[in-house]
């Protein structure tokens, strides 16, 4: 039962990954690219680490997983944040408002 | 099921090369690294479960704690060209540059 | 009071990492935790941003929110991604108003905001955050403020 | 006001770092890692406590004397290690005969090369960062 689980996480965690990447490729412009690089770095890896911590049991393996989770949470955002920061300040605008649909993205 | 797994980090990291050499921004490519790392640090630990080398989840953790430090300092030389001058005074040098 | 507590955290850090309990490995634990704490107090990073123990009952239920919230939003951008009943996506810079005390609370606000994807925190201000949001459904979720009372911070500074 | 949520997040990263570091140091021989892993991980604690509060705060935690005193310590400490293995007798390095008997020994002298090993690398790659770093500066 916990088997299935685990790699039910492991793969829709491995599913996102790759839709993430799709998306960095996909979306037209920096700004946009970060919210799909987003998308894989928390969802995707929060899934992956919670089925290997269903793999590995209540052990210190599972403690060493949560601690690379909490690691991830901390500073993933934060690499965000401190990219689309930099990127403002370094005088790269956002495309804005609503693109509807014209294919070329 | 960890061989699935496998793949689908290496394609992600694959997508995420490309656009790291494709990116037209600098910013572009520091954030494809920046995901290519985590990626690297998930990918690890995948692999630590699966060949049941434990020890590895070591690494990954170091891994994605030299990830956080290199892309900090890459976009702090980035911005500032240099990594003495104090980060508060970035306020005046935005403006100037900004004209 | 709080260099010990602090101390003890460490101390349990190292227990959980190492897996070794002999004396000789324990007594370099107490002797890293030392130099830790000595060199944390040297760098100042010890105070109550680093080591809010004021929040700690907050954070179970806050992050039960943000999961949830990740979860939602994924869904969200993965839609926009996959262009699986979407609208397009309508790129967008806001600015919110920041009502938290605290620069630790400020800094959870940002970070919840990236946390969930569809929004980036692209700057932060005394009193506003600029947001970089993706949708504008994403945008209008936000201004509506729901996720910022959830952010523990009342309690800070006292 | 600028880098807030870097300084924040910094705070409550550097002590694990430093901690996770000596960790890595003392289990050289049970895990992955030793001294030069060892000295990388604090090392890059006192680089991100550079990158984010700037360079000469971060210069002012270890005096560049003592960085420099640091590193030749470590290396006096891993010879000094070797010699004493040739007083005792045996050839250089042997760890052996440190303790009371083979395995004591080896755990000692293994314990004392890594730490050598640690705390010169960490100064020296903190003493290269600052030299670089502080390049050009006024």
């Amino acid at each position: 039962m916990i088997d299935v689980l685990s790699w039910v996480l492991l793969g829709v965690g491995g599913l996102l990954g790759v839709i993430g990447g799709i998306g960095i490729h996909r979306f037209p412009d920096f700004y946009t690219r970060l919210h799909a690089a987003g998308t894989t770095d928390t969802l995707c890896a929060i899934l992956i680490l919670l089925g290997l911590g269903f793999q590995a049991g209540l052990s210190l393996d599972a403690f060493k997983l949560f601690l690379i989770f909490v690691f991830l949470f901390f500073t993933s955002p934060t690499a965000s944040h401190a990219l689309a920061n930099a990127a403002m300040h370094g005088g790269l605008k956002p495309q804005l408002g609503r693109e509807n649909g014209s294919g070329k993205a | 099921m960890y061989i699935a797994v496998t793949i689908a980090i290496l394609v992600t990291m694959g997508l995420a090369l490309a656009r790291a050499l494709m990116g037209p921004t600098v910013y572009d490519r520091i954030a494809a690294v920046n995901m290519f790392g985590t990626k690297t640090v998930l990918l690890i630990a995948v692999f630590a479960l699966f060949s049941g080398r434990t020890d590895l989840l070591d690494i990954a953790l170091v891994y994605a704690l030299i990830n956080f430090i290199g892309v900090i300092a890459v976009l702090r030389l980035v911005e500032h060209g240099d990594f003495h001058s104090n980060p508060e005074s970035r306020a005046k040098q935005d403006k100037q540059g900004s004209e | 009071m709080k260099v010990i507590s602090f101390g003890v955290l460490l101390f349990a850090l190292w227990a959980l990492l190492s897996g070794y309990f002999s004396p000789l490995l324990l007594s370099l634990g107490a002797i890293s935790v030392a130099l830790t704490l000595y060199l944390a107090n040297r760098m100042n990073v010890i105070d109550h941003e680093s080591y809010p123990l004021h929040l700690y009952s907050k954070f179970p239920l806050f992050f039960a929110y943000i999961m949830r919230e990740i979860v939602i939003a994924n869904i969200d951008v993965v839609k926009e991604i996959l262009k699986i009943g979407s609208k397009g996506i309508s790129p967008q810079v806001i600015k919110l108003p920041l009502p938290q005390q605290t620069d630790l609370g400020r800094a959870i606000y940002a970070n919840s905001i990236t946390l969930t994807p569809g929004t980036v925190t692209v700057e932060l201000d005394k009193n506003f955050v600029t947001v970089h949001a993706l949708t504008k459904e994403g945008a209008d979720e936000l201004l509506s403020g729901e996720m910022s009372v959830m952010i523990p911070d009342q309690l800070a500074d006292k | 006001m600028h880098n807030l949520i870097l300084r924040v997040v910094s705070k409550v990263l550097i002590p694990l770092i430093i901690l996770f570091g000596l960790y890595v140091q003392f289990h050289g021989e049970f895990g992955p890692g030793g001294g030069f892993q060892a000295g990388v991980i604090f090392s890059a604690a006192i680089i991100l406590y550079a990158l984010v509060f700037g360079l000469e705060p971060a210069e002012k935690i270890i005096p560049k004397s003592i960085l420099h005193l640091l590193a030749s310590f470590g290396l006096v400490l891993y010879a000094g290690v070797g010699f004493v293995t040739i007083m005792l007798g045996g050839n250089y390095l042997e760890y052996g005969l440190l303790g009371s008997d083979q395995v004591s020994g080896q755990l000692i002298g293994i314990l004392l090369i890594e730490l050598g090993v640690g705390i010169t690398v960490a100064s020296v790659m903190l003493i290269f960062f600052f030299s670089f770093a502080g390049r050009g500066r006024p």
